[in-house]
């Protein structure tokens, strides 16, 4: 990975930590009244992805949808907004935290019913195929999404049709607080997929450069129209499903793996990989971006906080 | 923007209500208007698609999409698994991104397995987000009965999803308005779920042989009276025409026929114009009455016309929501002209 | 059987509305009483399970299941995949066989993912089948509200299942309610679509701790009035509750306020009762007005109580059928007890 | 096979074929008013079936359910009457010929929604499986049905629960008029089905002896409680899709592969069959059981055409 790239790839992680973060300490003011899935943990995942996508591109997202927005360009101002319920927000207010939008950087929407975006998605995809364009539509969804039917056709659809899709299934174990092995027949989806023609990849969703590098191969595969990917990238969330609480205590997930997630954390992954690739400018360069974003968010946040309430 | 031309060479040239009755003119069916309507849209603008189960396939729903992909190629032709859900956030997505995609449906019963997307999603979308290009797409769907069809391929559910503000619902009627309403569902910027009547399909009429739109949100008056109005849609207009004709001749009440056309939103202005001039009100639901279009109806008719209503508003249509199979089972099950005279009668006698 | 066993028992002890008010007795929440009342179906019954979404996990669908699968066992707890319509089919093909299953969703916009099931199956299958067991099934479904919940996790859709003949739908207010309602729909040989509401969770009251039974096709008289008659449902009674209070007490009103607690049947008597001693009614949607219960209650009490309505049946509800996330389109979305009065004062003097 | 059970398995099959031949020269008439679906072509699938089934093992099925509630043992008298919208129809005549049922005799309804009844099947398997019953749920649907989300996740469930049911995929080619090649991105699915647990099964569902064999072997492990199953059984409808006409004008199905089709008819491998391994008597004894059936469907018919008709 060339190092601008890397360095990019770095401010896209660090800004969703950062904005999230932030939700953290201003939630209990109680002025974001909107149901928050935090992504905390999960950023090489959008980051990685998003990389390589244009505002030509699009993305579908989910009930977690912060770090998929972000990644892709959302204006953070209008991400607070719409957090706030204030005018100004990429959805005027009426979406909340599990809809967020913006056609103008690609982001097409996000449903909060489970596999309900997915395959709107393909229909993104469909108008791109149309029109013979070299954009692709990246849909993300859980581990959760795949329970429901019309993931699966959706993906029958897009092996027999070969629309420029990629799929993203954010392995984090858990739909809300129920395991995998409670939900699933099958062990490993990939070699299903496969099946209906899709090409597959899994990945460690906590490893930024390989999602990367990864990522950035299938999708340029999709874009020269070799047909649909399917990735399946193991991760964790540090949060609650919802709010902003560690959620440890609640006893579904075993402090121990709690524990191993976090300190596999993508940030420092990468902070360390900066170090070794840049290790003269690294440092300060890192801490400039973190200023700079900190800065942006700090903006961001003020323009939400003082906009007038969205009013219909 | 082909659409917006259409709607200006509309205004010039006003082909409306009237001309279907011009009398001269080329005589062709409600079927035969629906296929001219699809080719027509799909020749007017490259946008649009077609995708369905069966469209491209011996039958051709009925051969309303005969000749389609021979014409503009399975591109936009697009013959779909069986998969509703699926196929409708297909169509969502499709819209979203620009294009102006019609799924259909061979029966509405259909419809259900993909309520969510339709519910869930469609009805919501343009509320939520900021959508530059709209959401024109169009939901076609069937309705039948009879044949001993049964309780999964008879039912219609124009009411079920008339509730929600962003879904334009439409029951056209007569061949006319069969094809310039789906005309303008396609140019519609909103989603519009598009119902026809299987039993309606031999019906013929003049229609223009240009493309020509029907505004969607707008009841039509079919026929002048003064001592009640009886509100129809869809099938239960032929009912209601029959029994206009019969209350005339023989029982001289002068019914004003309203034909509904659309369902959601519904077109309260026509109906109370016609009930402060009749005082009575009559809705012969294409469905079960209860929670029927014509529940809503009484109530708002009810709410704004107090004063001039001379007896309640009155409802008639199916014994209940599960359509039985067997012959006689199914006549029990319809009511029919004479169930329309017979309560008529009874509402024009209302406490005299 | 230990559900007739139950009913005679109850007839014999009449356990009754009066019951809840008589003060002394121990008081649980309306959350803690589900709880009980799903504890106790499945220790009364060993044919009844229940299946869900969370119900097995951390979180117990805010606790209402909690301790339920160390008791009976996953075998009887069953803690599903995210597939509502094939989860919905499970539960109806296990009805049939005999079992008493109970089907959970956290929100009950998640219904609309099986409506396929619900309205085309579930809806038809007593009618249509000989079915010796009945189809005892019970899809346990939450309503929510607020903090930007939003349009796909803040619906009501009690209205859009009103109109099939072969589904129940109740929606209890009260924690005595919710609890004898719950057995009751477990007891019944008839599927029932039991809505709940997350914001009732935390209401207190007097609840018997043995089981009984509250019927599922009554609504009931929470405030004896003479000058209008107003129905509530679910959390919309919260409202009208107080607007009845206010009404005495500022504006010399008595108001009879109905707790519609069922939806499907509906029990026309008793509002029919109400109206006829009042002469006025309001209904108060917990949902969007156009197309809601309150249409189907307005149509039908109009034509039943024409000559003793002084003034045209009112509804309030929720402006539209797309609920905002955004607090202060929150605020503007609901109606509250202000609105209720306001609209109370406007129908009691109406024609004055 | 034994004999008594060949000659049983002959005599499911052919009454079905006189059955729907006899609806084929009645429907002329008008007086059965219910769009059927004709078996033709399929019998040895049900049959083959239903040699081991008892009343306590339950089916559900699709549209196309003539053969497999009367390979179930539904009452002929019962059947005719539903599909003449008269009292006494194992319906009541509310149904038609899309909703049979018979609740004793394990025919526990019958869904005209495609893929609608899969789900059903899953919850009545789930009740045999709580009752710790050795009883099965066998669940019939088309190539068609497997389109629909619903069967995906039912698919999932019952790996995931390991309910005993037989999952029968009557695969004749096409769903209505298309043919599977324009709805699955996949070629075959059972590899697919089998990553979820399913014992699977391939077969030609025009060989009676092999159809018969194979769920025999298979029902047998599934009331063992080895786990659910999946047999793809390759076959061809007669008719058009619904209705009693021959609909290979209509061109979307070969004229030659029709031919072959009906050249490969299992009644007949089945009378070949028995000749050979019963020379002596074969011959007699099915002219016997076609005069019986024969006998059966006129009085059943008869019955039909006399009783009342359904009223409300
Ligand atoms: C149709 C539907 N069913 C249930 C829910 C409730 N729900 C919200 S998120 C969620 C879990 C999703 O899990 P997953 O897809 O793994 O995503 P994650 O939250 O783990 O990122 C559930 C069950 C829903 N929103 N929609
Ligand atoms: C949900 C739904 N969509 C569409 C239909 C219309 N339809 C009836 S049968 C059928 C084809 C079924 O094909 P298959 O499952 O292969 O069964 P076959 O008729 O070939 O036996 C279709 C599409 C339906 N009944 N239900
Ligand atoms: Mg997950
Ligand atoms: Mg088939």
């Amino acid at each position: 990975m060339q190092l601008e790239q890397a360095y990019r790839l770095y401010e896209s992680m660090l800004t969703i930590r950062l904005v999230e973060e932030t939700l953290v300490q201003e939630y209990p003011a109680q002025q974001i009244r909107t149901p928050v899935h935090l992504y905390v943990g999960q950023e090489a995942i959008a980051a990685g992805i998003s990389l390589h996508l244009s505002d030509s591109d699009y993305v579908v997202s989910n009930h977690r949808s912060h770090g998929h927005s972000i990644a892709k360009g959302l204006d953070l101002g209008s991400f607070f907004k719409e957090l706030y319920g204030k005018s100004g927000g990429c959805s005027s207010g009426w979406g909340g935290s599990m809809h967020l939008c913006d056609m103008d950087k690609g982001i097409a929407g996000t449903s909060a019913i489970v596999a309900g975006g997915i395959p709107i998605g393909a229909g993104l995809a469909l108008k791109q195929q149309y029109n013979a364009e070299a954009n692709i539509t990246v849909i993300y969804f859980g581990d959760g999404a795949v329970d429901e039917g019309v993931f699966w056709e959706t993906v029958n659809f897009t092996g027999l049709k070969k629309l420029p899709i990629l799929f993203v299934q954010e392995d984090n174990g858990y739909a809300s607080q129920t395991p995998s092995s409670q939900r699933h027949a099958y062990k490993n989806i990939l070699p299903i997929v496969e099946r209906f023609g899709l090409m597959t990849a899994e990945l460690d969703g906590n490893d930024p450069l390989a999602v990367a590098a990864t990522m950035g191969e299938l999708i340029q595969k999709i874009r020269m129209g070799q047909g649909p990917g399917f990735v399946r990238c193991h991760t964790f969330r540090w949060y609650g499903h919802v709010g902003v609480e560690d959620d440890t205590h609640t006893g579904y997930r075993n402090a121990a793996d709690v524990l191993s997630w976090r300190n596999r954390c993508p940030i420092k992954a990468m902070e360390k990989h900066l170090l070794v690739v840049d290790p003269v400018a690294a440092s300060k360069k890192m801490k400039a971006t973190e200023e700079i974003i900190a800065e942006k968010i700090r903006c961001a946040l003020q323009s939400a906080k003082e906009a007038e309430y969205a009013l219909d | 923007m082909p659409w917006t031309k259409l709607a200006a060479d509309q205004s010039a040239c006003r082909l409306d209500e009237t001309c279907q009755d011009a009398g001269a003119g080329r005589m062709i069916s409600y079927g035969e208007a629906i296929r001219e309507a699809i080719q027509q849209s799909m020749e007017l603008d490259p946008q649009v698609l077609v995708l369905g189960e069966g469209i491209d396939a011996a039958g051709f729903l009925y051969d309303t999409t005969a000749g389609l992909s021979e014409r503009y190629g399975t591109r936009r032709v697009i013959e779909t698994p069986i998969a509703e859900a699926a196929m409708t956030g297909v169509v969502t997505g499709a819209a979203v991104a620009g294009l102006r995609p019609v799924l259909m449906h061979m029966r509405n019963d259909f419809l259900l397995v993909s309520a969510d997307q339709i519910v869930n999603h469609i009805a919501h979308w343009q509320k939520i987000f900021p959508c530059p290009n709209g959401l024109p797409l169009v939901l076609r769907a069937i309705v039948a009965r009879g044949w001993g069809s049964g309780a999964q391929h008879s039912q219609s559910f124009h009411a079920m999803f008339a509730g929600l503000d962003g879904l334009r619902v439409v029951m056209p009627f007569t061949p006319y308005d069969v094809k310039g309403m789906f005309l303008s569902a396609v140019a519609s910027p909103d989603p519009v779920l598009f119902l026809e009547h299987r039993w309606l399909y031999g019906d013929k009429a003049v229609v223009p042989s240009e493309p020509y739109l029907v505004p969607l949100d707008s009841a039509t008056v079919r026929a002048i009276g003064s001592d009640i109005t009886i509100v129809g849609m869809s099938l239960s207009n032929r009912d209601v025409q029959k029994a206009v004709e019969t209350l005339r001749q023989e029982h001289a009440i002068s019914a004003e026929w309203i034909d509904l056309r659309s369902i959601q939103p519904l077109d309260m202005k026509s109906i109370i114009e016609s009930v402060q001039k009749t005082g009575r009100l009559l809705i012969a639901e294409n469905g079960p009455v209860t929670m029927g279009i014509g529940a809503e109806i009484s109530a708002a008719v009810t709410e704004q016309c107090w004063t001039c209503l001379k007896s309640p508003v009155k409802r008639i249509g199916w014994k209940g929501s599960t359509v039985p199979a067997g012959t006689k089972l199914e006549e029990q099950f319809y009511p029919g002209v004479r169930e329309i005279i017979d309560e008529v009668k009874r509402i024009a006698t209302y406490g005299k």
